[in-house]
């Protein structure tokens, strides 16, 4: 099928994606369970090792790279709870990935308000 | 028969169980989002719908990609909340309403839609929340939910969504039931959480869309999902279930209320209800 | 782009499965059963086809009630065989063809299919006898598999099933790959295991339904699924993997070979191999 | 929708059935595992009330009462599983539900092969 045009920023989570990041995302799908959070928390080596996720993934799990995780092929819907984890809202979140501090990437939600309806 | 009532739409986000439970409804920044629910509490209490059927979509509560179905549909004596990782407080299960359940599933296949059916099912915050903020006590209505995919692309088109609403709508018409029926759906407007886009909002398009919904409710099904995406972010395309909620109530609609406000979470927090004329 | 090269179509019993490990093949019983796929083999053997679409129902070993999907698409890079419950031997992996799964799952949505997606998939004995009937020695072929729901109704019609064939075949035709596709489907023919009127068997219209694959491939597509059922028995309605195969196979095809022997188990054993003249 | 007609000796596992018969279903869907197999047969009353078997379920299970079970909203597809824990082929089956011997059972299929060809 032709691919439409690349949305700058933006990364689909299509069926490559999905073949990528399967372990990072069957990993976080498991931290719908307390018990498998506090696992996590325990031992995150042996945990990661436990789904068996790729070297990408691994080692932005341990950076806390979000980004990467979504590069490794994360899907934001599975990683939300790994951000959970580290007590992080998506706030957080978004500064993190737009490289501005929380304040700025708060202020700039607000701007969206001054909008120009056509 | 079934009568539809009409349908309710709203966004939903993690965070406002979490200012429920803390019972910050009243502070600033919440106060414009809960407010603006006011009316349409009215509205039900006045009405009073004995069932709901929900468009939501599930984020990795109840489906993983081992199984992840493009359209599902609840059929469940009950419904319940879980841990969805954050640790926000769950609500108590909700009363399935069986019989419309397999009625919906049994017109949705003859018409060609290749649904799963889900006789146990824990529903998320995108389910239990709206409900919530549309009766803050106990819920009053039982429920059938149908899940819409937005996790994993390809999505099914806005087309598509359009017609599983028209579908499920003819299906509630059918039913053979006294009961008042509304239609609610869950999610958008436009956000987007992930990538160097995150924080992407546009006003504009969410409002026309909303006026769209009133008077020319397919207009956003000439958008393909990509489009939408770029318009609205990777989670605005939840409005998908604000479009199918519209298929699922036929004819001409009166605008009880809506609320449109900026910011909620990363989300611009949008809300209608629209009562039924047909 | 990718080549059809032709359909095959075969009953699946666990039976099978105890018969080859037990190396009963040319018992009086089995003989008349095993020898039909003789002939097959050498065709395969001259065509060497490199990837199979294997369309089948699921018995209850990868699918509950709680998530049944309509139709569920493989998209995984491996397929494992798992104990059914009745300690049957497992067969070794199946090597998925991910890249054609994808392929076929953008195609199916794009075509409103709203199929259920499987990154994780066991498959049972309807999946791995027919690839073991085929091919007795170590599967040549990586897979796609396709699973048709035949456990709970409604279930699809037949019309809805041959168009989903018929998508797939077009989805198949225009992958990005020079390699050779063999469409399979197992199930069938009538046969009923359960309630009084187990054991019920329908010559006649399997006769006749093996014929019109060939030459008249839609004249199943008539009949609805309570008049299958009738005609068939409640497990005789597997014969719609039949029908989705032949879909995917379009235009005209030439009989390699055919087998009918009644019974194996309490079924009709039918087998059919056509060769695409498109 | 206009139900069609029944068809003798035939149970449709319908939404109504397969409401009625979720429990069951479900234990016997967990006979996959070999585990639960040898759980079961340690401890049938037990195994039962874990998955909370109707009455006429669970009274069926022990009668091993096919028609019983098909009644209770049992699914053939799920039951074959259970019937593979008691030994039981589906020729075996086929008889008790038509209370033929397995042998007349056998010889009627063979039988169909003499149907006359339209
Ligand atoms: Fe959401
Ligand atoms: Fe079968």
């Amino acid at each position: 099928m032709a691919q439409p045009q690349p949305i700058p920023g933006t990364t689909i989570f299509d069926g490559i994606q999905a073949a990528k990041g399967y372990a990072l995302n069957k990993m976080c799908f498991s931290f719908n369970d307390a018990g498998n959070r506090a696992a996590f928390k325990a031992d995150e080596e042996g945990y990661m090792a436990r789904f068996q996720l790729t070297a990408p993934q691994a080692e932005a799990i341990r950076k806390r790279d979000v980004l990467g995780l979504l590069a490794a092929g994360g899907n934001v819907y599975y990683l939300a709870k790994f951000a959970g984890i580290l007590g992080l809202d998506v706030q957080d979140l978004g500064a993190a990935q737009t490289g501005m501090s929380k304040q700025d990437f708060k202020a700039m939600l607000v701007r969206a308000n001054e909008q120009v309806i056509h | 028969m079934a009568r539809i009532v009409g349908g309710l739409t709203t966004s939903h986000v993690p965070a406002i169980g979490g200012a429920i439970a803390k019972g910050l409804q009243g502070e600033p920044y919440w106060k414009p989002f809960f407010d603006g629910f006011l009316p349409v509490r009215e509205w039900l209490a006045d009405v009073k719908p004995d069932v709901a059927v929900v468009f939501y979509n599930d984020h990795g509560l109840n489906f993983f990609l081992d199984k992840m179905p493009t359209f599902a549909v609840g059929a469940a004596p009950e419904y319940r909340n879980a841990d969805e990782g954050w640790g926000i407080p769950t609500l108590p299960p909700f009363t399935g309403q069986v019989d419309l359940s397999w009625h919906v599933i049994e017109h949705l296949i003859a018409r060609e839609f290749d649904i799963t059916t889900c006789q146990e099912m824990l529903v998320d915050h995108a389910f239990t929340l709206p409900l919530k903020l549309f009766w803050p006590e106990a819920c009053p209505v039982t429920v059938v939910p149908v899940c819409i995919n937005t996790v994993q692309f390809p999505l099914p088109s806005a087309r598509r969504c359009y017609a599983l609403g028209q579908a499920v709508g003819e299906a509630i018409a059918s039913w053979n039931s006294d009961k008042k029926v509304v239609v609610i759906g869950t999610g958008g407007l436009s956000h987007q959480l992930d990538g160097e886009r995150a924080g992407f909002i546009n006003k504009p398009f969410d409002l026309k869309f909303m006026d769209s919904l009133v008077h020319d409710p397919e207009w956003a099904t000439q958008f393909s999902i990509h489009e939408l995406v770029e318009k609205t972010g990777t989670q605005g395309v939840e409005l998908l279930m604000w479009l199918a909620t519209r298929g699922a109530v036929p004819g001409a609609v009166r605008k009880v209320h809506t609320n449109y406000h900026i910011p909620i979470s990363n989300t611009a927090a949008g809300m209608m209800a629209l009562e039924s004329l047909a």
